[in-house]
Protein backbone atom coordinates (compact mmCIF):
# COMPACT_ATOMS: atom_id res chain seq x y z
CA UNK A 1 0.00 0.00 0.00
CA UNK A 2 1.37 3.25 -1.02
CA UNK A 3 0.59 6.37 1.05
CA UNK A 4 -2.22 7.67 -1.13
CA UNK A 5 -3.55 4.38 -1.01
CA UNK A 6 -3.05 4.95 2.90
CA UNK A 7 -4.33 8.36 3.21
CA UNK A 8 -8.06 6.73 0.95
CA UNK A 9 -7.92 4.04 3.74
CA UNK A 10 -7.63 6.15 6.50
CA UNK A 11 -10.26 8.88 4.72
CA UNK A 12 -12.37 5.67 4.19
CA UNK A 13 -12.39 4.72 8.30
CA UNK A 14 -13.29 8.13 9.59
CA UNK A 15 -16.04 8.77 6.66
CA UNK A 16 -17.59 5.45 8.42
CA UNK A 17 -16.61 6.42 12.18
CA UNK A 18 -19.10 8.44 14.35
CA UNK A 19 -16.76 9.38 17.24
CA UNK A 20 -13.18 10.19 17.16
CA UNK A 21 -10.55 7.46 16.03
CA UNK A 22 -7.32 7.21 17.74
CA UNK A 23 -3.99 7.44 15.85
CA UNK A 24 -3.32 4.51 17.77
CA UNK A 25 -7.12 2.76 15.80
CA UNK A 26 -5.92 3.88 12.32
CA UNK A 27 -2.36 2.27 12.76
CA UNK A 28 -3.68 -1.15 14.03
CA UNK A 29 -6.17 -1.86 11.02
CA UNK A 30 -4.01 -0.28 8.29
CA UNK A 31 -0.13 -1.12 9.46
CA UNK A 32 1.35 1.85 8.95
CA UNK A 33 4.00 3.55 10.90
CA UNK A 34 3.16 6.47 13.35
CA UNK A 35 5.15 8.64 11.09
CA UNK A 36 2.83 7.56 7.85
CA UNK A 37 -0.51 7.60 9.52
CA UNK A 38 0.80 11.25 10.74
CA UNK A 39 1.90 11.80 7.36
CA UNK A 40 -1.14 11.31 5.79
CA UNK A 41 -3.73 12.74 8.65
CA UNK A 42 -1.40 16.16 7.79
CA UNK A 43 -2.09 15.68 4.06
CA UNK A 44 -5.35 14.67 4.09
CA UNK A 45 -6.23 18.06 6.55
CA UNK A 46 -4.54 19.91 4.05
CA UNK A 47 -6.40 18.88 1.18
CA UNK A 48 -9.45 19.57 3.18
CA UNK A 49 -8.80 23.35 2.99
CA UNK A 50 -9.21 23.82 -0.34
CA UNK A 51 -12.07 25.93 -1.00
CA UNK A 52 -14.73 23.26 -3.00
CA UNK A 53 -14.47 20.88 0.42
CA UNK A 54 -16.99 21.44 2.77
CA UNK A 55 -15.38 18.73 5.33
CA UNK A 56 -12.68 19.18 7.37
CA UNK A 57 -10.30 17.31 9.52
CA UNK A 58 -11.39 17.53 13.52
CA UNK A 59 -8.49 16.80 16.34
CA UNK A 60 -11.14 16.21 18.58
CA UNK A 61 -11.31 14.08 22.68
CA UNK A 62 -8.06 12.48 21.30
CA UNK A 63 -8.83 11.56 18.33
CA UNK A 64 -9.43 12.27 14.87
CA UNK A 65 -12.75 12.83 12.85
CA UNK A 66 -14.24 14.01 10.34
CA UNK A 67 -16.67 17.46 10.27
CA UNK A 68 -18.51 19.63 8.56
CA UNK A 69 -17.18 23.24 7.53
CA UNK A 70 -18.53 25.60 10.40
CA UNK A 71 -19.69 28.36 7.70
CA UNK A 72 -21.82 25.75 6.47
CA UNK A 73 -23.93 24.54 9.15
CA UNK A 74 -27.00 26.64 8.72
CA UNK A 75 -27.27 24.61 5.11
CA UNK A 76 -27.30 21.42 7.17
CA UNK A 77 -29.85 22.65 9.86
CA UNK A 78 -32.15 23.61 7.27
CA UNK A 79 -31.28 20.26 5.78
CA UNK A 80 -32.11 18.03 8.35
CA UNK A 81 -34.27 20.04 9.52
CA UNK A 82 -33.71 20.83 12.73
CA UNK A 83 -33.15 23.67 15.10
CA UNK A 84 -29.19 25.00 15.90
CA UNK A 85 -28.12 23.11 18.26
CA UNK A 86 -29.00 23.87 22.45
CA UNK A 87 -26.44 25.25 24.57
CA UNK A 88 -26.28 24.97 28.12
CA UNK A 89 -27.06 27.60 31.02
CA UNK A 90 -24.71 29.96 32.17
CA UNK A 91 -25.23 28.11 35.23
CA UNK A 92 -24.69 24.56 34.03
CA UNK A 93 -21.85 26.09 32.25
CA UNK A 94 -20.48 27.71 35.88
CA UNK A 95 -21.09 24.21 37.38
CA UNK A 96 -19.31 22.20 34.79
CA UNK A 97 -16.10 24.58 35.04
CA UNK A 98 -15.78 23.81 38.53
CA UNK A 99 -16.05 20.62 38.18
CA UNK A 100 -13.42 20.56 35.32
CA UNK A 101 -10.76 22.10 37.70
CA UNK A 102 -12.01 20.58 40.62
CA UNK A 103 -12.89 16.76 40.24
CA UNK A 104 -13.48 14.36 41.89
CA UNK A 105 -15.67 17.57 43.84
CA UNK A 106 -18.86 16.64 45.78
CA UNK A 107 -22.47 18.34 44.84
CA UNK A 108 -22.24 20.69 48.48
CA UNK A 109 -18.32 21.79 47.47
CA UNK A 110 -19.68 23.09 44.32
CA UNK A 111 -22.83 24.64 45.72
CA UNK A 112 -20.00 26.16 48.43
CA UNK A 113 -18.20 27.59 45.38
CA UNK A 114 -20.92 29.25 43.69
CA UNK A 115 -23.72 30.48 46.45
CA UNK A 116 -26.73 28.18 44.93
CA UNK A 117 -27.85 25.25 44.68
CA UNK A 118 -26.76 22.99 41.41
CA UNK A 119 -29.07 20.11 41.60
CA UNK A 120 -30.35 20.72 38.33
CA UNK A 121 -27.42 21.76 36.68
CA UNK A 122 -25.78 18.05 37.52
CA UNK A 123 -28.62 16.22 36.40
CA UNK A 124 -28.53 18.18 33.22
CA UNK A 125 -24.95 17.63 32.95
CA UNK A 126 -25.04 13.75 33.53
CA UNK A 127 -28.18 13.29 31.15
CA UNK A 128 -25.77 15.67 28.62
CA UNK A 129 -23.11 12.94 29.24
CA UNK A 130 -20.63 15.87 30.32
CA UNK A 131 -19.66 14.35 33.98
CA UNK A 132 -20.49 10.94 35.48
CA UNK A 133 -20.60 9.81 39.34
CA UNK A 134 -16.64 8.88 39.85
CA UNK A 135 -16.92 7.52 43.06
CA UNK A 136 -17.93 8.46 46.86
CA UNK A 137 -16.39 10.94 49.66
CA UNK A 138 -15.07 9.28 52.25
CA UNK A 139 -16.60 11.54 54.56
CA UNK A 140 -20.18 10.95 56.92
CA UNK A 141 -22.99 10.55 54.20
CA UNK A 142 -20.06 9.41 51.97
CA UNK A 143 -21.25 12.14 48.98
CA UNK A 144 -21.08 11.43 45.81
CA UNK A 145 -17.83 12.38 43.47
CA UNK A 146 -18.67 14.16 40.26
CA UNK A 147 -15.72 14.05 37.32
CA UNK A 148 -15.63 15.22 33.74
CA UNK A 149 -16.46 12.51 30.93
CA UNK A 150 -14.57 11.73 27.41
CA UNK A 151 -17.83 13.06 25.89
CA UNK A 152 -16.85 16.46 27.86
CA UNK A 153 -14.05 17.21 25.44
CA UNK A 154 -15.93 15.87 22.17
CA UNK A 155 -18.99 18.41 23.20
CA UNK A 156 -16.28 21.50 22.98
CA UNK A 157 -13.82 20.61 20.13
CA UNK A 158 -11.25 20.26 22.44
CA UNK A 159 -8.43 17.51 21.72
CA UNK A 160 -7.47 17.41 25.21
CA UNK A 161 -7.89 19.28 28.99
CA UNK A 162 -4.44 20.75 28.22
CA UNK A 163 -5.80 22.47 25.49
CA UNK A 164 -8.13 24.40 27.54
CA UNK A 165 -5.56 25.07 30.18
CA UNK A 166 -3.39 27.13 27.58
CA UNK A 167 -6.04 28.84 26.59
CA UNK A 168 -6.58 30.50 30.49
CA UNK A 169 -3.02 31.32 30.94
CA UNK B 1 -34.27 58.61 36.84
CA UNK B 2 -34.83 55.07 34.51
CA UNK B 3 -36.81 52.00 35.30
CA UNK B 4 -35.14 49.25 33.97
CA UNK B 5 -38.57 46.27 33.65
CA UNK B 6 -36.26 43.82 32.10
CA UNK B 7 -33.24 43.09 34.79
CA UNK B 8 -30.44 40.87 34.25
CA UNK B 9 -30.83 37.48 35.44
CA UNK B 10 -27.66 36.34 37.88
CA UNK B 11 -26.60 33.13 38.41
CA UNK B 12 -27.08 33.73 42.16
CA UNK B 13 -25.29 35.79 45.20
CA UNK B 14 -21.61 36.14 43.93
CA UNK B 15 -22.68 36.62 40.28
CA UNK B 16 -24.81 39.79 41.33
CA UNK B 17 -21.99 40.92 43.89
CA UNK B 18 -19.23 40.43 41.43
CA UNK B 19 -21.20 42.32 38.91
CA UNK B 20 -21.83 45.18 41.48
CA UNK B 21 -18.40 46.05 42.79
CA UNK B 22 -17.43 45.65 38.48
CA UNK B 23 -19.99 48.51 38.12
CA UNK B 24 -18.43 50.60 40.59
CA UNK B 25 -15.11 49.56 38.94
CA UNK B 26 -13.16 48.88 42.86
CA UNK B 27 -11.08 46.24 43.71
CA UNK B 28 -12.46 43.07 44.70
CA UNK B 29 -10.24 43.46 47.63
CA UNK B 30 -11.76 46.78 48.48
CA UNK B 31 -15.05 46.85 48.81
CA UNK B 32 -17.09 49.41 49.86
CA UNK B 33 -19.83 47.39 51.86
CA UNK B 34 -22.08 50.23 52.75
CA UNK B 35 -22.50 51.19 49.00
CA UNK B 36 -22.67 47.63 47.71
CA UNK B 37 -24.91 46.61 50.61
CA UNK B 38 -27.90 49.14 49.84
CA UNK B 39 -27.12 48.58 45.82
CA UNK B 40 -27.62 44.56 46.87
CA UNK B 41 -30.65 45.20 48.42
CA UNK B 42 -32.07 47.56 45.72
CA UNK B 43 -31.66 44.83 43.19
CA UNK B 44 -32.85 42.34 45.18
CA UNK B 45 -36.36 45.20 45.48
CA UNK B 46 -36.56 45.57 41.49
CA UNK B 47 -36.38 41.97 41.40
CA UNK B 48 -39.21 41.43 43.51
CA UNK B 49 -41.23 44.12 41.26
CA UNK B 50 -40.46 42.27 38.49
CA UNK B 51 -41.54 38.54 39.75
CA UNK B 52 -38.08 37.39 39.36
CA UNK B 53 -37.90 34.75 42.15
CA UNK B 54 -35.55 35.83 44.74
CA UNK B 55 -34.19 32.54 46.20
CA UNK B 56 -33.07 32.00 50.05
CA UNK B 57 -29.31 31.92 48.22
CA UNK B 58 -29.77 35.58 48.00
CA UNK B 59 -31.46 36.44 50.94
CA UNK B 60 -28.52 34.96 52.64
CA UNK B 61 -25.96 37.06 51.65
CA UNK B 62 -27.95 39.98 51.95
CA UNK B 63 -28.25 39.05 55.76
CA UNK B 64 -23.86 38.62 55.58
CA UNK B 65 -23.76 42.21 53.66
CA UNK B 66 -26.08 43.86 56.01
CA UNK B 67 -24.43 42.29 58.89
CA UNK B 68 -21.09 43.79 57.78
CA UNK B 69 -22.52 46.95 57.02
CA UNK B 70 -23.62 47.57 59.98
CA UNK B 71 -20.26 46.60 61.98
CA UNK B 72 -18.89 48.77 59.94
CA UNK B 73 -21.13 51.62 61.11
CA UNK B 74 -20.80 50.87 64.46
CA UNK B 75 -18.51 53.21 66.62
CA UNK B 76 -14.98 52.07 67.01
CA UNK B 77 -15.01 52.44 70.57
CA UNK B 78 -18.26 50.24 71.20
CA UNK B 79 -15.76 47.34 69.02
CA UNK B 80 -13.38 47.78 71.05
CA UNK B 81 -15.26 47.07 74.34
CA UNK B 82 -15.26 43.77 73.29
CA UNK B 83 -11.70 43.00 73.51
CA UNK B 84 -11.73 43.42 69.87
CA UNK B 85 -13.97 40.05 69.66
CA UNK B 86 -16.10 41.20 67.39
CA UNK B 87 -14.20 42.93 65.24
CA UNK B 88 -11.93 40.12 64.16
CA UNK B 89 -14.70 37.62 63.52
CA UNK B 90 -16.29 40.59 61.39
CA UNK B 91 -12.78 40.80 59.40
CA UNK B 92 -12.85 37.01 59.31
CA UNK B 93 -16.38 37.23 57.70
CA UNK B 94 -15.33 39.82 54.89
CA UNK B 95 -11.91 38.16 54.23
CA UNK B 96 -14.36 34.87 53.93
CA UNK B 97 -16.32 36.99 51.48
CA UNK B 98 -13.54 38.25 49.87
CA UNK B 99 -11.81 35.12 48.84
CA UNK B 100 -15.35 33.07 47.58
CA UNK B 101 -15.11 36.14 45.70
CA UNK B 102 -12.21 35.44 43.97
CA UNK B 103 -12.78 31.80 43.56
CA UNK B 104 -16.27 32.83 42.07
CA UNK B 105 -15.17 34.94 39.58
CA UNK B 106 -12.07 32.27 38.22
CA UNK B 107 -14.62 29.82 37.13
CA UNK B 108 -17.10 31.99 36.10
CA UNK B 109 -14.18 33.11 33.33
CA UNK B 110 -13.89 29.41 32.73
CA UNK B 111 -17.35 29.12 32.01
CA UNK B 112 -16.94 31.93 29.64
CA UNK B 113 -14.49 30.25 27.77
CA UNK B 114 -16.36 26.84 27.82
CA UNK B 115 -19.48 28.87 26.18
CA UNK B 116 -16.69 30.10 23.52
CA UNK B 117 -16.00 26.77 22.72
CA UNK B 118 -19.40 25.29 23.01
CA UNK B 119 -20.25 27.72 20.45
CA UNK B 120 -17.57 27.04 18.11
CA UNK B 121 -18.17 23.46 18.33
CA UNK B 122 -21.75 23.36 18.01
CA UNK B 123 -21.53 24.30 14.28
CA UNK B 124 -19.45 20.94 13.64
CA UNK B 125 -21.52 18.21 11.98
CA UNK B 126 -20.34 14.77 12.07
CA UNK B 127 -21.83 11.70 10.31
CA UNK B 128 -24.72 10.21 11.75
CA UNK B 129 -25.16 6.82 13.65
CA UNK B 130 -25.84 4.43 11.16
CA UNK B 131 -27.20 0.58 11.09
CA UNK B 132 -24.07 -0.28 10.12
CA UNK B 133 -22.50 -0.59 13.67
CA UNK B 134 -25.65 -1.78 15.24
CA UNK B 135 -25.22 -5.47 12.92
CA UNK B 136 -23.13 -6.89 15.00
CA UNK B 137 -23.80 -5.26 18.76
CA UNK B 138 -22.57 -7.80 21.11
CA UNK B 139 -25.23 -6.85 24.09
CA UNK B 140 -23.04 -8.91 26.44
CA UNK B 141 -20.17 -6.04 25.51
CA UNK B 142 -22.86 -3.07 26.71
CA UNK B 143 -24.58 -4.87 29.30
CA UNK B 144 -21.42 -6.94 30.98
CA UNK B 145 -22.41 -6.91 34.64
CA UNK B 146 -25.70 -5.74 35.30
CA UNK B 147 -28.15 -7.82 35.73
CA UNK B 148 -32.05 -7.46 35.75
CA UNK B 149 -31.65 -7.52 40.12
CA UNK B 150 -29.91 -4.18 39.45
CA UNK B 151 -32.05 -2.74 36.94
CA UNK B 152 -35.28 -3.42 39.34
CA UNK B 153 -33.50 -1.67 41.93
CA UNK B 154 -32.42 0.58 39.80
CA UNK B 155 -35.81 1.19 38.70
CA UNK B 156 -36.89 1.55 42.50
CA UNK B 157 -34.50 4.09 43.12
CA UNK B 158 -35.41 6.38 39.94
CA UNK B 159 -39.60 6.07 41.54
CA UNK B 160 -38.68 7.00 45.05
CA UNK B 161 -36.67 9.89 43.93
CA UNK B 162 -39.15 10.95 41.58
CA UNK B 163 -41.29 11.18 43.94
CA UNK B 164 -38.96 13.03 46.20
CA UNK B 165 -38.39 15.56 44.11
CA UNK B 166 -42.12 16.21 43.33
CA UNK B 167 -42.19 16.60 47.09
CA UNK B 168 -39.76 19.23 47.35
CA UNK B 169 -41.34 20.82 44.88
CA UNK B 170 -44.59 21.49 46.67
CA UNK B 171 -42.43 22.26 49.58
CA UNK B 172 -40.46 25.16 47.36
CA UNK B 173 -43.77 26.49 46.27
CA UNK B 174 -44.94 26.97 49.83
CA UNK B 175 -41.48 28.82 50.85
CA UNK B 176 -41.96 31.06 48.41
CA UNK B 177 -45.40 32.21 49.36
CA UNK B 178 -44.26 35.20 51.14
CA UNK B 179 -41.99 37.73 50.30
CA UNK B 180 -40.98 40.69 51.91
CA UNK B 181 -43.23 43.33 51.43
CA UNK B 182 -46.45 40.24 52.54
CA UNK B 183 -44.47 39.63 55.30
CA UNK B 184 -44.14 43.45 56.08
CA UNK B 185 -47.44 43.88 56.70
CA UNK B 186 -48.11 40.64 58.25
CA UNK B 187 -45.71 42.59 61.16
CA UNK B 188 -47.72 45.91 60.73
CA UNK B 189 -51.09 43.84 61.36
CA UNK B 190 -49.46 42.09 64.50
CA UNK B 191 -48.65 45.45 65.96
CA UNK B 192 -51.99 47.23 65.20
CA UNK B 193 -53.87 43.97 66.55
CA UNK B 194 -52.22 44.44 69.71
CA UNK B 195 -53.23 46.07 72.75
CA UNK B 196 -50.03 48.27 73.86
CA UNK B 197 -49.26 48.12 69.93
CA UNK B 198 -45.67 46.49 70.82
CA UNK B 199 -44.20 43.12 70.30
CA UNK B 200 -41.14 41.83 71.65
CA UNK B 201 -38.09 40.48 69.33
CA UNK B 202 -38.24 37.27 70.39
CA UNK B 203 -41.93 36.13 70.80
CA UNK B 204 -42.32 37.54 66.99
CA UNK B 205 -39.19 35.42 65.77
CA UNK B 206 -40.55 32.73 67.84
CA UNK B 207 -43.01 33.10 65.33
CA UNK B 208 -41.18 31.51 62.31
CA UNK B 209 -38.77 28.51 62.68
CA UNK B 210 -37.00 28.24 59.73
CA UNK B 211 -34.13 30.10 58.30
CA UNK B 212 -35.48 31.35 55.14
CA UNK B 213 -38.50 32.61 57.23
CA UNK B 214 -36.22 34.22 60.10
CA UNK B 215 -34.40 35.54 56.91
CA UNK B 216 -37.33 37.61 55.58
CA UNK B 217 -38.91 38.44 58.97
CA UNK B 218 -35.71 40.18 59.68
CA UNK B 219 -35.35 42.25 56.01
CA UNK B 220 -38.96 43.14 56.71
CA UNK B 221 -38.29 44.66 60.31
CA UNK B 222 -35.30 46.20 58.68
CA UNK B 223 -37.35 47.80 55.86
CA UNK B 224 -40.03 49.04 58.44
CA UNK B 225 -37.27 50.33 60.49
CA UNK B 226 -35.99 52.53 57.60
CA UNK B 227 -39.44 53.49 56.69
CA UNK B 228 -39.78 54.95 60.37
CA UNK B 229 -43.29 52.87 60.75
CA UNK B 230 -41.79 50.80 63.32
CA UNK B 231 -39.06 51.58 66.13
CA UNK B 232 -36.95 49.38 68.17
CA UNK B 233 -36.05 49.85 71.82
CA UNK B 234 -34.08 47.69 74.09
CA UNK B 235 -34.27 48.72 78.29
CA UNK B 236 -30.98 47.66 78.76
CA UNK B 237 -27.91 45.85 77.22
CA UNK B 238 -28.34 42.80 76.02
CA UNK B 239 -32.38 43.11 77.32
CA UNK B 240 -35.01 42.21 75.66
CA UNK B 241 -35.56 44.06 72.15
CA UNK B 242 -39.08 45.47 72.01
CA UNK B 243 -40.68 46.80 68.38
CA UNK B 244 -43.38 49.29 68.42
CA UNK B 245 -45.65 51.17 65.89
CA UNK B 246 -44.39 54.33 65.21
CA UNK B 247 -46.54 55.30 62.91
CA UNK B 248 -49.78 54.20 61.52
CA UNK B 249 -50.89 54.98 57.87
CA UNK B 250 -54.41 52.91 56.64
CA UNK B 251 -53.72 51.02 53.80
CA UNK B 252 -55.49 53.69 51.48
CA UNK B 253 -53.59 56.40 52.39
CA UNK B 254 -50.26 55.13 51.52
CA UNK B 255 -51.15 53.92 47.84
CA UNK B 256 -52.36 58.07 47.21
CA UNK C 1 -22.37 31.87 -3.69
CA UNK C 2 -19.48 31.09 -6.19
CA UNK C 3 -19.53 27.26 -7.76
CA UNK C 4 -16.88 26.09 -5.59
CA UNK C 5 -18.38 27.12 -2.44
CA UNK C 6 -21.52 25.46 -3.58
CA UNK C 7 -20.02 22.41 -3.98
CA UNK C 8 -18.60 22.52 -0.75
CA UNK C 9 -22.37 22.64 0.68
CA UNK C 10 -23.09 19.78 -1.64
CA UNK C 11 -20.28 17.48 0.03
CA UNK C 12 -21.22 19.17 3.88
CA UNK C 13 -25.06 17.61 2.93
CA UNK C 14 -23.79 14.57 1.60
CA UNK C 15 -21.43 13.97 4.24
CA UNK C 16 -23.89 14.45 7.12
CA UNK C 17 -27.09 12.76 5.53
CA UNK C 18 -27.72 8.48 6.18
CA UNK C 19 -29.50 8.42 3.04
CA UNK C 20 -29.74 9.51 -0.63
CA UNK C 21 -29.87 12.95 -1.14
CA UNK C 22 -32.38 14.09 -4.41
CA UNK C 23 -31.19 16.83 -6.54
CA UNK C 24 -34.41 18.66 -6.08
CA UNK C 25 -33.53 18.58 -2.16
CA UNK C 26 -29.82 20.29 -2.85
CA UNK C 27 -31.85 22.85 -4.99
CA UNK C 28 -33.76 23.72 -2.59
CA UNK C 29 -31.34 24.42 0.44
CA UNK C 30 -28.65 25.61 -1.72
CA UNK C 31 -30.97 27.84 -3.76
CA UNK C 32 -28.83 26.51 -7.38
CA UNK C 33 -30.19 25.87 -10.53
CA UNK C 34 -30.53 22.22 -12.18
CA UNK C 35 -27.44 22.76 -14.58
CA UNK C 36 -25.20 24.08 -11.53
CA UNK C 37 -25.85 21.32 -8.88
CA UNK C 38 -24.98 18.61 -11.90
CA UNK C 39 -21.38 20.78 -12.73
CA UNK C 40 -20.77 20.39 -9.01
CA UNK C 41 -22.07 17.06 -8.71
CA UNK C 42 -19.76 15.87 -11.82
CA UNK C 43 -16.90 18.02 -10.25
CA UNK C 44 -17.42 16.30 -6.52
CA UNK C 45 -17.10 12.82 -8.29
CA UNK C 46 -14.43 13.71 -10.31
CA UNK C 47 -12.29 14.84 -7.44
CA UNK C 48 -13.47 11.77 -5.06
CA UNK C 49 -11.62 9.53 -8.12
CA UNK C 50 -8.21 10.72 -6.95
CA UNK C 51 -6.29 7.75 -5.28
CA UNK C 52 -5.62 9.38 -2.45
CA UNK C 53 -9.20 9.50 -1.69
CA UNK C 54 -11.25 7.06 0.07
CA UNK C 55 -14.87 8.00 -0.41
CA UNK C 56 -16.93 8.25 -3.63
CA UNK C 57 -20.53 9.40 -5.31
CA UNK C 58 -22.18 7.01 -5.61
CA UNK C 59 -25.83 7.70 -7.55
CA UNK C 60 -28.50 5.52 -6.07
CA UNK C 61 -32.36 5.39 -5.52
CA UNK C 62 -32.88 8.68 -7.13
CA UNK C 63 -30.81 10.65 -5.18
CA UNK C 64 -26.82 10.87 -4.08
CA UNK C 65 -25.14 9.63 -1.56
CA UNK C 66 -21.24 9.50 -0.56
CA UNK C 67 -20.12 5.92 0.28
CA UNK C 68 -17.00 4.25 0.71
CA UNK C 69 -14.86 2.90 -2.15
CA UNK C 70 -15.29 -0.64 -2.41
CA UNK C 71 -11.57 -1.86 -2.30
CA UNK C 72 -10.89 -0.41 1.52
CA UNK C 73 -14.53 -2.67 2.23
CA UNK C 74 -12.23 -5.05 4.62
CA UNK C 75 -10.28 -2.02 6.30
CA UNK C 76 -13.79 -1.10 7.31
CA UNK C 77 -15.33 -4.57 8.62
CA UNK C 78 -12.00 -4.81 10.63
CA UNK C 79 -12.64 -1.62 11.82
CA UNK C 80 -16.31 -2.14 12.56
CA UNK C 81 -16.25 -5.35 14.43
CA UNK C 82 -13.46 -4.10 17.02
CA UNK C 83 -15.98 -4.61 19.83
CA UNK C 84 -16.89 -1.46 21.82
CA UNK C 85 -16.17 -1.05 25.07
CA UNK C 86 -18.05 1.55 26.99
CA UNK C 87 -20.36 0.67 29.49
CA UNK C 88 -23.84 2.39 29.64
CA UNK C 89 -24.21 5.69 32.09
CA UNK C 90 -25.94 5.54 35.47
CA UNK C 91 -28.38 8.31 33.26
CA UNK C 92 -28.44 5.68 30.64
CA UNK C 93 -28.98 2.74 33.00
CA UNK C 94 -31.72 4.50 34.72
CA UNK C 95 -33.55 4.93 31.47
CA UNK C 96 -32.93 1.67 30.47
CA UNK C 97 -34.56 0.89 33.62
CA UNK C 98 -37.73 2.92 33.70
CA UNK C 99 -38.52 1.52 29.93
CA UNK C 100 -38.15 -1.83 30.78
CA UNK C 101 -40.64 -1.93 33.52
CA UNK C 102 -43.66 0.95 32.42
CA UNK C 103 -42.66 -0.20 28.39
CA UNK C 104 -44.40 1.16 26.31
CA UNK C 105 -43.36 4.25 27.14
CA UNK C 106 -42.61 7.91 25.39
CA UNK C 107 -39.72 10.30 26.30
CA UNK C 108 -42.04 12.89 27.92
CA UNK C 109 -43.03 9.96 30.36
CA UNK C 110 -39.60 8.89 30.98
CA UNK C 111 -38.67 12.91 31.56
CA UNK C 112 -41.52 13.17 33.77
CA UNK C 113 -40.23 10.49 36.08
CA UNK C 114 -36.56 11.58 35.36
CA UNK C 115 -37.19 14.80 36.02
CA UNK C 116 -34.54 15.44 33.29
CA UNK C 117 -33.92 15.93 29.75
CA UNK C 118 -33.16 12.05 28.29
CA UNK C 119 -32.51 12.63 24.31
CA UNK C 120 -29.14 11.18 24.84
CA UNK C 121 -30.00 8.64 27.05
CA UNK C 122 -32.19 7.35 24.37
CA UNK C 123 -30.17 7.74 21.37
CA UNK C 124 -27.22 5.64 23.40
CA UNK C 125 -29.93 2.93 24.34
CA UNK C 126 -31.18 3.19 20.47
CA UNK C 127 -27.55 3.00 19.29
CA UNK C 128 -26.59 0.00 21.80
CA UNK C 129 -29.50 -1.91 20.39
CA UNK C 130 -30.88 -2.18 24.12
CA UNK C 131 -34.64 -0.27 23.43
CA UNK C 132 -36.14 0.28 20.03
CA UNK C 133 -39.28 2.30 18.77
CA UNK C 134 -42.29 0.09 19.21
CA UNK C 135 -45.51 2.60 18.28
CA UNK C 136 -47.23 5.74 18.25
CA UNK C 137 -49.18 6.97 21.72
CA UNK C 138 -52.21 7.81 20.57
CA UNK C 139 -52.49 11.54 22.17
CA UNK C 140 -51.75 14.77 20.16
CA UNK C 141 -48.27 14.64 18.60
CA UNK C 142 -48.27 10.82 18.30
CA UNK C 143 -45.10 10.46 20.19
CA UNK C 144 -42.86 7.76 19.62
CA UNK C 145 -43.04 4.87 22.38
CA UNK C 146 -40.42 2.86 23.46
CA UNK C 147 -39.84 -0.33 24.59
CA UNK C 148 -36.81 -3.22 25.02
CA UNK C 149 -35.77 -5.03 21.82
CA UNK C 150 -35.53 -8.76 21.82
CA UNK C 151 -32.06 -9.03 21.86
CA UNK C 152 -32.44 -7.52 25.12
CA UNK C 153 -34.85 -9.84 26.69
CA UNK C 154 -32.99 -12.58 25.15
CA UNK C 155 -30.16 -11.85 26.82
CA UNK C 156 -31.83 -12.00 30.13
CA UNK C 157 -32.90 -14.98 29.11
CA UNK C 158 -36.69 -13.86 28.87
CA UNK C 159 -38.89 -14.85 25.79
CA UNK C 160 -41.57 -12.25 26.87
CA UNK C 161 -42.34 -9.58 28.88
CA UNK C 162 -44.67 -11.64 31.12
CA UNK C 163 -41.68 -13.72 32.59
CA UNK C 164 -40.00 -10.86 34.18
CA UNK C 165 -42.07 -10.01 36.89
CA UNK C 166 -41.95 -13.98 37.52
CA UNK C 167 -38.11 -13.67 37.80
CA UNK C 168 -38.54 -10.50 40.40
CA UNK C 169 -39.61 -12.74 42.96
Amino acid sequence: MNLREAQAVIEALLFVSNKPVTKEEIMKITNLSDKEVNFCLQNLANQCQAEERGIKLVKIAGGYQLGTKEQYAHYIEDFISQPAKTSLSSAALETLAIILYKQPITRAEIEEIRGVRVEKSLQTLLEKGLIEEVGRKNVIGKPILYGTTKDFLKYFGLFSLDELVSKLD
Amino acid sequence: MGYHVKLEIFEGPFDLLLHLIEKAEVDIYSIPIAQITDQYLDYLERMKKVDLEVTSEFLIMAATLIKLKSAALLPKTEKEDNNGLQDDEDNALKENLIAKLVEYKYFKEIARILKEKEAEASLVYYRPYQEIHKRDVDLSNVLNNITLKQLWDSFKLVMEKSRELKEKEEIKLLKEEITIDQRMNEILNLLIKNKQKKVSFSQLFSLYRTKIQTIITFLALLELIRQNKVSAFQASGFGEIYLSLKLFQPKEDKNK
